[in-house]
């Protein structure tokens, strides 16, 4: 096995953070505590638990006992938070009651969980019959209003702990029903449902070891949410006269029963009020925090460095003069010493690392590399599209079509971007707004920044459709994007792109997501529109075959930094760099010959922030070889036969 | 039976003075805002089972007789009437030319339709089984009606001046249906102008009325909110000049305000500890040990925030006080209930009972409910509360004795008479009697008392069967409640009566 | 048509509901005749008032009762009133609906500036305000709240009227205190819904035709997250008539809520049957405008309900 | 689930070299009634009567774009889906003869490799429990010891290392990841594969790794390989024998030689003029390209369902006498309304389904008129 050293020698790669990462407890812990609310809700919550159960023990008096001659008597030394109507101790009831308050919400939550969970499980998994039943039965139980409901159960069962337990908890059913069969569908959909599947598990195996592991995270999320709710029904039907009995303490019964002096004694109601109301709110910021840790919707980015911030107003230093020297308005594009870097909670980290890049009009620059590259970042950063708030750009400087693209103010920059940006996205779909017509779309693409009337836009519109071969473009207009196929999504996103004549299109592996007819049509169309317009085109791709086919010039980037780059015809007939070779050489099928041993690049690409030193190619270099040179600085581009390579013994390879 | 008739006659000449002190001196005036707590579903006499109610009734109706606020029985739409020689017919005279507020006459003919309309099983009425004895009743003539009762009664005046006993229009009742429950043509003062389900609703001058009782206001707007803290915040916000049922930890803030007042008029309202004779409260020395052992003064300041007095009867006053024998207050004394709980074979601990209480029903029943269990644990009684809602302490205080898992239950009862109380609580096997309390002796007096007339004799009976039961004691007996209403000092005149009626007779506004 | 089919569609989960509630409110202890007659009636007594209000009839002949007091109001009566129930719950209904109808109102549009807030600065000083005042919101019994409301801008500002419903001012509390929930709900979903979107490709292609971040956000991204809140915001939609109950005892507003509590404590079983029915039957409609909203806001599911 | 399963054994007869047997098979999703609303939904042939036999340790290729069906074909052979007509043989043994534990026991002879690592591996399971996982189900190497060293050898035989083992997938890299899904599925000793499109989802330079690794795993434990894929390339480089779905059916099915080297339908001819691995490549000879996009497998078109799409078709459409005039465009007259018939080729290692396989394809013009 040729292929096994290499592997084993590969570096060690360090976790990325992941949010659907399994964990051990402590690093859940870790990430709940790395939230503000998950650090207060965890403490209250811990607090509450621990009241819960050391409660009636630290109770200062006899929480039962009563004393005629001393009640409604105000917070003082002897009774912390007063007594209430009977003369009894609001502290050691308050700390009694914990117990039973915080059971009720556990045991309501428990049952709506223990019912529904299965319930939902068992829809999503049998379709069918099972599933509209279940799903009939739980609109019935929504349709009843849940106090009522939680009422009727009381009312039906009689009023004691255990029947309002049961009450709030059935109240609780139809929530988590729903949501168990919700995520379980996601999850059954998730291709290792159907690997395990197809590994042979039966049924029950594949719910206790694959499904219900996977959706107990949202589960948690939504039992601490609904734990917080519970309390208050529980609350609500204390209020209503069909709480647990007295004379033993509960925290929603006191708030109830105290309601009426909350005028003469505010303090009676205070307490139990704010301990019932701090433990919801304790459990929805846990509640919170987990969810935000469990649903990749809710992440949060980074919060922006306020010196950052300061640093976008204004052009990076030192560069931007530089350049101006030098001839940029011929180019269409022109990129220096471009730094680029993602904010993340542990500081900055570099994803392009000082990039030159020129494109002239009507040329068409393909960017290759793998994933991770920096290439995709470095296309939103060209189209000024990069999000502050995530990515900074530290150095250097971009101008399109002659203008400075870097420290613009909002209203400039949208001006740029109108002017002279395209962008084409790998994904169509995701591309155009699902909500909004075609014809909208790109009527706002055609009126930004100037006023025209409905019918020029119309018309402009129309004509534009045309450009892309959409036939029958009048009808089209009204329609919506999920009305039409993958290859046509992408050709209104060209549309849109080309709306206001950009002097540039950036396309961001604009075929990978299609099948290779349409690639082929896509690409073609590309072509004869940039013939017609002389616009130049960024295009970034992994697949050398159509830098091959489509490309005047080519950029290889690998770990944030290029190569190798020059014209395609020789960069691609007679790659000098090891990396290119490599990527030439490995693909399957042509020269290699059918059943032979592809050659291979050894390892994997290595990740952001985690550079070998050196040439960051060094590691999987077989040219290399443990050369001094390679480990001790990383080496620039320079011209080499005809093209620019990043690598020391360039040479070798012209040989 | 003289006496009485000669007490009805001075107090209806006092009034008709004071009467013609006020037709001269002005027109209604002023409107007078009331917040109420129950939001009452009918003004229909028949189904209406709230004081609200019965306070709209007075003010929109008349009966045969009504009741002063010192519950006093008067003489209304009767002028005379006479039980025959044998005591099974009662004939009344009533006044002639009197109209419904509609036009319609009011003559023995429609009196006579009242009341059988009510007694009538299809009418549903929930006073049908109290006015049962009333039998038959006939017009004869414009002005005379007879009663041909079921069996004698001597009690017969006391339950014809209850607003339940009101006359109704039965023909606009026919034409009206259940809409004549919310604005009733009756012969009153008043009339229901409008009526709004659950807000409120407002009374208006009747024109055609021409009684003893005139409006003095042009016009009484009543406004239900049930949540006590929002009712109070009505008076002091000076929205509403009176607010029923004050909660007693509001009254001190009440008290305060500047232009408005408390006041606690007494109420025949009785709050009992019913129990179930069987078992351990079989034997009377557990009764009586468990009576002992309650602290109602304690009670009543501490929990009931005054609005209470520690019970020394069996019904409450204003219930026919000339018939109502008061006893010494039963002392706190939990020794003495230790040492009454020894004697009966008791050993601290050894004694379980549970008593079902209502929560929402009575003055702070819950709160109370408990207060009484820990009383019981303090003389050594394992004593569990069942705190209920509504519903489940109807049915628990309404079951048969045999089949109670309980030992006792709180129920309070205001009611219709002497004779209707003690008969239905201590008459053997009467369905009413939920304690299962007999004594051949009470049974008897209760019989012979019921077909008494003459009044002193009523007394001497009533007063023994009180002193038998008392002594008996199947209750647990525990207060009266006080009424509270806040009313706004420029109210003059408000009267209210025992069993929580608003009298809006002589209600001026400054 | 589409209307038409839903509501078609939803008679059998309303049928349930009737049978449900029926068998329901049949199993709530207390018998009515005994809660009308009073503590003092005898058993015969009693048992003819049963008699007079049907309930000893067998429980099938009951149902059926009910069920025509759907077409025939005079069929189905409140034992306490006599009124049929129909008109009992029609009079109460526009309070209930203003009240309920305009919390909710209020609380989405609240909700959804906050939740724009929180998302357009995640993090920010903004962000964590309305995250704790959101929490606090729901985490506050509502019955609480609104007697400190009372307190608070009744009797010690005098700025509105405690309690009652006779002016529209009287309706300005009950909705501040029933839009709490639905405004802190709404901002949470508003705000994750946004943060999503913030990151799909369509808002940069719009960006890339050089609109404003304004017309980005409320124009392109706000109606793609407002579909899924929309959504949840109907289901918790019973929640708020729920509320209604308590919101209404509390301000004491005659509505349905309140007629409910009230029938509940009488045991006055046709008025129970026929508000819960009520209420099951507005979360029908509720459901039904979500769903026509969602697809108002998102055409990809016109077409997949055109294909069905 | 600790007993080891038996198999089934092999219906008598049928002992031939073809380890996989797919006999003229349809798989048809829709049609039922939905609940209460009684209405039909629409049928989507996913699969139309396709057959196709795999000799041992050979490796067979589907091809064919999205929508083709050729996914709902790699489950009907492993038994995720029953067809909906027509039998798939799997050693010997139909698999309609077999109930649903009898299938979970089949798997342990056919399993299944799916496209994208990161996604088919449980994110809460270690490497160690994945591969254990298998072990349990199949109630393989109970012992612990037998069980070590079962998932030692195997993770040295998908080039990883002991120190992998407790790492979950996340903690992986792409490459890794879908070499644990592969020494998932080859722990229990199969004998058949099925890859779902094994390396797209990879990056260029793990490509070659993984297929290396799967030569060498065939190569080694004699496996029998079903590769489902787009990249003709990798098909030209692995597979033996191809099958090229459109529709739902294979318009052209053989020897990979016979059909990537002299394709005869259409369909293959431009799939194989656009996968362009004839080095030199440059811009100025563009690729023919294929007009419109796969129509909707929920209304396939009539006749010979490439027509609408078809260069050919539009080529012999202008000089012949019977035609057709469709929405998109002038073809001849069987191609829009005959089911084309299928021709071998004249060596009869490939046939294609084709009314005209044999007409030389033209240079067509590849500007195209997209209407879809």
């Amino acid at each position: 096995m040729s292929i096994m050293p290499n592997v084993l020698s590969a570096p060690e790669r360090a976790a990325p953070v992941d949010a659907f990462a399994p964990q051990s407890r402590w690093l859940l812990l870790r990430r709940i505590l790395s939230q503000p609310k998950g650090v207060v809700g965890l403490t209250l919550v811990t607090l509450y638990l621990l009241l819960a159960i050391f409660g009636p023990m630290l109770a200062p008096q006899d929480a039962f006992r009563q004393n005629f001659a001393q009640t409604l008597r105000p917070p003082s030394a002897a009774h912390w938070f007063g007594t209430d109507q009977l003369g009894r101790d609001v502290f050691s009831r308050v700390l009694v009651g914990a117990r039973a308050t915080l059971g009720i919400g556990v045991g309501g939550v428990a049952v709506a969980f223990l019912v529904g969970v299965p319930l939902g499980v068992l829809a999503a998994w049998r379709r069918g019959w099972i599933e509209a039943a279940v799903m009939r039965a739980i609109d019935v139980m929504l349709s009843f209003p849940d106090i009522v409901f939680a009422l009727a159960v009381v009312a039906i069962l009689g009023a004691n702990m255990q029947n309002v337990i049961i009450a709030v908890g059935i109240v609780a059913i139809p929530v988590f029903a729903r949501t168990a069969r919700a995520v379980t569908l996601s999850i059954l959909a998730e291709p290792y449902i159907e690997g395990s599947i197809a590994l042979g598990a039966n049924p029950v195996r594949v719910i206790l070891r694959h499904v219900l592991p996977n959706i107990s995270g949202t589960l948690l999320t939504l039992s601490t949410l609904l734990f917080a709710s519970t309390l208050l029904s529980a609350s609500g039907l204390g209020f209503l006269g069909l709480g647990t009995q007295p004379p033993f303490p509960e925290w929603g019964t006191m708030l109830g029963e105290s309601r009426s002096y909350i005028r003469s004694h505010p303090y009676l109601a205070t307490f139990p009020g704010l301990f019932l109301a701090v433990s919801a709110l304790a459990f929805n910021l846990l509640g919170d925090a987990l969810r935000t840790i469990y649903d990749p919707t809710s992440r949060r980015v980074a919060r922006r460095p306020p010196i950052l911030s300061l640093l976008r107003r204004r052009p990076p230093p030192g560069e931007a003069q530089q350049q101006s020297a030098e001839k940029a308005t011929d180019l269409a594009v022109s990129v220096r010493g471009l730094r680029i870097a993602y904010r993340t909670g542990e500081g900055l980290l570099e994803v392009v690392r000082g990039v030159d890049l020129a494109i002239r009009p009507g040329r068409t620059l393909a960017v290759v590399g793998e994933s991770g590259s920096g290439k995709s970042t470095l296309l939103r950063a060209v189209g000024t599209l990069v999000n502050p708030q995530e990515v900074a750009i530290t150095a250097g400087a971009i101008r399109i079509g002659g203008e400075q693209a870097l420290g613009l103010g909002p209203a400039a920059l949208r001006d740029l971007r109108r002017r002279k940006v395209g962008i084409v996205f790998q994904d169509a779909a995701s591309a155009l707004n699902p909500v909004l017509t075609i014809g909208n779309q790109l009527a706002e693409a055609v009126t930004a920044g100037s006023r025209l009337d409905s019918e020029t836009v119309r018309q402009r519109c129309i004509a534009l459709l045309r450009d892309v071969n959409i036939a029958d473009p009048e009808r089209r207009l009204d329609m919506y994007p999920h009305q039409f196929s993958g290859g046509m999504k992408q050709r209104i996103v060209i549309a849109i792109a080309l709306a206001q004549n950009p002097e540039v299109l950036l396309a961001d592996e604009p075929t990978s997501a299609l099948d290779v007819t349409i690639q082929q049509q896509i690409l073609v169309l590309l072509t004869e529109i940039q013939k017609k317009r002389g616009m130049a085109i960024l295009l970034v791709t992994h697949d050398l075959n159509l830098v091959a086919r489509f490309a005047d010039d080519v950029a290889v980037m690998y770990a944030g930094r290029l190569v190798e780059s020059g014209d395609v015809a020789s960069v691609l007939e007679r790659p000098l760099h090891p990396y290119t070779q490599a990527l030439r050489a490995s693909a399957p099928g042509g020269s290699e010959g059918r059943g032979r041993h592809l050659r291979t690049i050894a390892g994997e690409p290595p990740l952001i922030g985690r550079l070998p030193s050196g040439c960051s190619f060094r590691p999987r270099c077989q040219r290399s070889a443990n050369r001094a040179e390679c480990a001790s600085s990383e080496p620039g581009l320079r011209a080499v036969a005809g093209r620019d390579v990043a690598c020391v013994f360039a040479e070798e390879a012209t040989r | 039976m003289r006496n009485l008739r000669r007490s009805c006659y001075v107090a209806a000449l006092s009034v008709g003075v004071s009467i013609m002190a006020l037709q001269v001196q002005a027109q209604p005036a002023g409107t007078l805002r009331i917040a109420v707590g129950a939001d009452p579903a009918t003004f229909d006499p028949a189904f209406n089972d709230l004081p609200v109610g019965n306070a709209v009734d007075l003010a929109v109706m008349e009966g045969l007789f009504r009741l002063d606020p010192q519950n006093n029985v008067q003489k209304n739409l009767a002028t005379d009437y006479a039980f025959s020689p044998d005591g099974k017919v009662f004939t009344v005279k009533i006044r002639t030319g009197r109209k419904f507020s509609n036009g319609d006459p009011l003559n023995a003919e429609a009196v006579a339709a009242s009341f059988n309309r009510m007694l009538d099983e299809k009418t549903g009425s929930i006073y049908r089984g109290l006015y049962a004895s009333l039998g038959t009743i006939k017009a004869v003539g414009e002005d005379t009606v007879e009663f041909h009762l079921a069996e004698p009664n001597g009690h017969i005046l006391m339950l014809l001046s209850n607003t339940a006993a009101s006359i109704v229009n039965v023909k606009a009742l026919q034409a009206m249906g259940a809409e004549y429950g919310r604005k009733p043509v009756g012969s009153g003062p008043y009339m229901v102008e409008k009526f709004i389900g659950g807000e409120g609703f407002r009374l208006v001058p009747n024109p055609s009325y021409s009684g003893d009782y005139p409006a003095t206001l042009k016009a009484i707007d009543f406004t239900v909110v049930p949540e006590d803290g929002s009712r109070m915040a009505l008076l002091e916000t000076g929205s509403v000049d009176v607010v029923e049922r004050v909660p007693p930890e509001s009254m001190p803030a009440i008290n305060a305000l500047k232009d408005a007042k408390v006041i606690n008029p007494p109420s025949m309202f009785s709050i009992n500890m019913e129990m179930v004779l069987r078992g351990p409260l079989a034997d009377p020395r557990v009764r009586k040990a468990l009576n002992l052992a309650i602290d109602r003064e304690g009670i009543t300041k501490g929990i009931l925030g005054g609005l209470g007095t520690p019970s020394v009867g069996m019904v409450g006053p204003g219930t026919q006080d000339e018939l109502r024998k008061t006893f010494p207050p039963i002392a706190f004394d939990p020794e003495g209930a230790k040492k009454l709980l020894a004697e009966a074979g008791y050993k601290p601990g050894q004694l379980t009972l549970s008593f079902t209480c209502p929560t929402g029903r009575y003055i702070k029943d819950s709160q109370v409910c408990q207060a009484l269990a820990g009383s019981f644990e303090d003389i050594g009684i394992k004593a569990t509360p069942i705190v209920v809602d509504r519903g489940t302490w109807t049915k628990v205080v309404g079951m048969e004795p045999a089949q109670r898992t309980d030992n006792m239950g709180i129920v309070g009862r205001a009611t219709a008479g002497m004779d209707y109380t003690l008969y239905r609580l201590f008459f053997t096997g009467v369905g009413a009697n939920r304690t299962g309390y007999t004594n051949p002796r009470v049974d008897a007096l209760l019989k012979e008392g019921r077909a008494a007339t003459d009044p002193a004799k009523q007394k001497e009976i009533y007063g023994e069967i009180q002193n038998i039961v008392w002594s008996d004691q199947p209750f647990l007996f525990l207060w009266y409640q006080t009424q509270a209403l806040g009313v706004a000092n420029r109210v003059q005149g408000l009267a209210i009566q025992p069993n929580e009626t608003l009298v809006f007779d002589k209600v001026t506004l400054k | 048509m589409f209307v038409l089919k839903r509501l078609g569609s939803a008679l059998p989960t309303l049928f349930a509901v009737s049978l449900l509630v029926f068998l329901f409110v049949d199993l709530i202890p207390g018998d009515p005749a005994q809660i009308l007659a009073g503590p003092t009636a005898s058993n015969e007594e009693i048992e003819s008032i049963r008699k007079f209000l049907g309930l000893n009839e067998p429980l099938l002949t009951r149902y059926g009762q009910f069920l025509r007091g759907i077409w025939d109001p005079s069929a189905a009566t409140s034992f306490r009133t006599h009124r049929p129930v129909v008109v009992e719950l029609s009079e109460r209904l526009p309070n209930t609906l203003i009240v309920s109808i305009g919390g909710l109102a209020l609380g989405l549009v609240v909700g959804t500036i906050a939740g724009i807030v929180c998302a357009m600065r995640p993090g920010g000083l903004a962000d964590a305000a309305i995250t704790v005042l959101t929490l606090a919101g729901i985490s506050m019994p509502i019955y609480w709240l609104g007697l400190l409301c009372i307190w608070l801008f009744a009797v010690n500002l005098g700025w509105l009227p405690a309690a009652g419903a006779s002016t529209p001012a009287h309706f300005v509390l009950p909705i501040l205190v029933i839009a709490t929930r639905p405004a802190a709900m709404f901002s949470r979903l508003v705000a994750t819904s946004l943060l999503e979107t913030m990151g799909k490709d369509y808002l940069d292609t719009a960006r890339a035709k050089g609109l404003s971040e304004t017309r980005v956000v409320l124009f392109h991204a706000l109606r793609n997250s407002l579909i899924a809140a929309v959504s949840v915001a109907g289901v918790q939609f019973g929640g708020m008539l729920g509320g209604s109950v308590v919101t209404e005892t509390v301000f004491g507003i005659p509505g349905v809520g309140r007629l409910l509590v009230d029938a509940v404590s009488r045991a006055d079983y046709p008025v129970i049957q026929y508000a819960i029915l009520m209420f099951a039957f507005f979360f029908v409609v509720i459901n039904l405008v979500t769903d026509l909203l969602t697809q108002w806001l998102d055409p990809r599911t016109r077409d997949q309900e055109r294909a069905i | 689930m600790n007993a080891p399963f038996p198999l089934p054994p092999r219906v008598p007869g049928t002992d031939t070299d073809d380890i996989v047997i797919v006999a003229n098979v349809s798989r048809h999703f829709g049609g039922r009634r939905r609940f209460l609303s009684g209405v039909a939904a629409p049928v989507v042939r996913a699969v139309d009567r396709v057959s196709f036999r795999v000799q041992r340790g050979t490796c067979f290729a589907i091809v064919g774009e999205s929508g083709s069906g050729k996914s709902s074909l790699a489950r009907l052979v492993v038994g995720l889906l029953r067809p909906t007509e027509g039998e798939v043989t799997i050693d010997g043994v139909p698999l309609s003869t077999l109930d649903s534990a009898g299938l979970r026991a089949m798997r342990r002879k056919v399993q299944l490799v799916l496209q994208d690592p990161r996604a088919s591996l449980d994110p809460r399971m270690t490497v160690f429990d994945t591969l254990c996982e298998a072990l349990t189900v199949h109630g393989l190497h109970r012992e612990r010891t037998e069980r070590l060293d079962r998932i030692k050898t195997v993770i040295g035989l998908v080039g990883l290392n002991l120190a992998h083992l407790g790492r979950y997938p996340h903690e992986l890299s792409g490459g890794q990841r879908q070499r644990v899904a592969i020494a998932r599925a080859i722990i229990c000793e199969p004998e058949v594969l099925v890859l779902d499109e094994p390396v797209s989802a990879l990056d260029v330079s793990v490509q070659a790794q993984i297929i290396n690794l799967l030569a060498d795993l065939q190569a080694k434990l004699a496996l029998t390989y079903v590769i489902i894929t787009h990249d003709l390339a990798l098909v030209e480089h692995m597979a033996d024998a191809v099958g090229v779905m459109y529709l739902g059916r294979f318009v052209e099915q053989g020897d990979v030689g016979e059909v990537c080297g002299a394709p005869r339908h259409p369909y293959t001819q431009s799939l194989m003029a656009i996968a362009g691995h004839s080095a030199p490549i440059s811009r100025d000879r563009p690729a023919p390209v294929l007009e419109g996009s796969i129509p909707s497998p929920l209304a396939i078109p009539p006749g010979c369902s490439f027509h609408t799409r078809c260069p050919l078709a539009r080529r012999l459409a202008i000089g012949a006498t019977t035609v057709v005039e469709t929405a998109d465009g002038r073809v001849p007259r069987p191609c829009a309304e005959n089911p084309p018939p299928s021709l071998p080729a004249p060596g009869g290692r490939s046939t294609a389904t084709c009314h005209f396989a044999d007409e030389r394809l033209p240079d067509f013009d590849h500007r195209s008129n997209i209407r879809n």
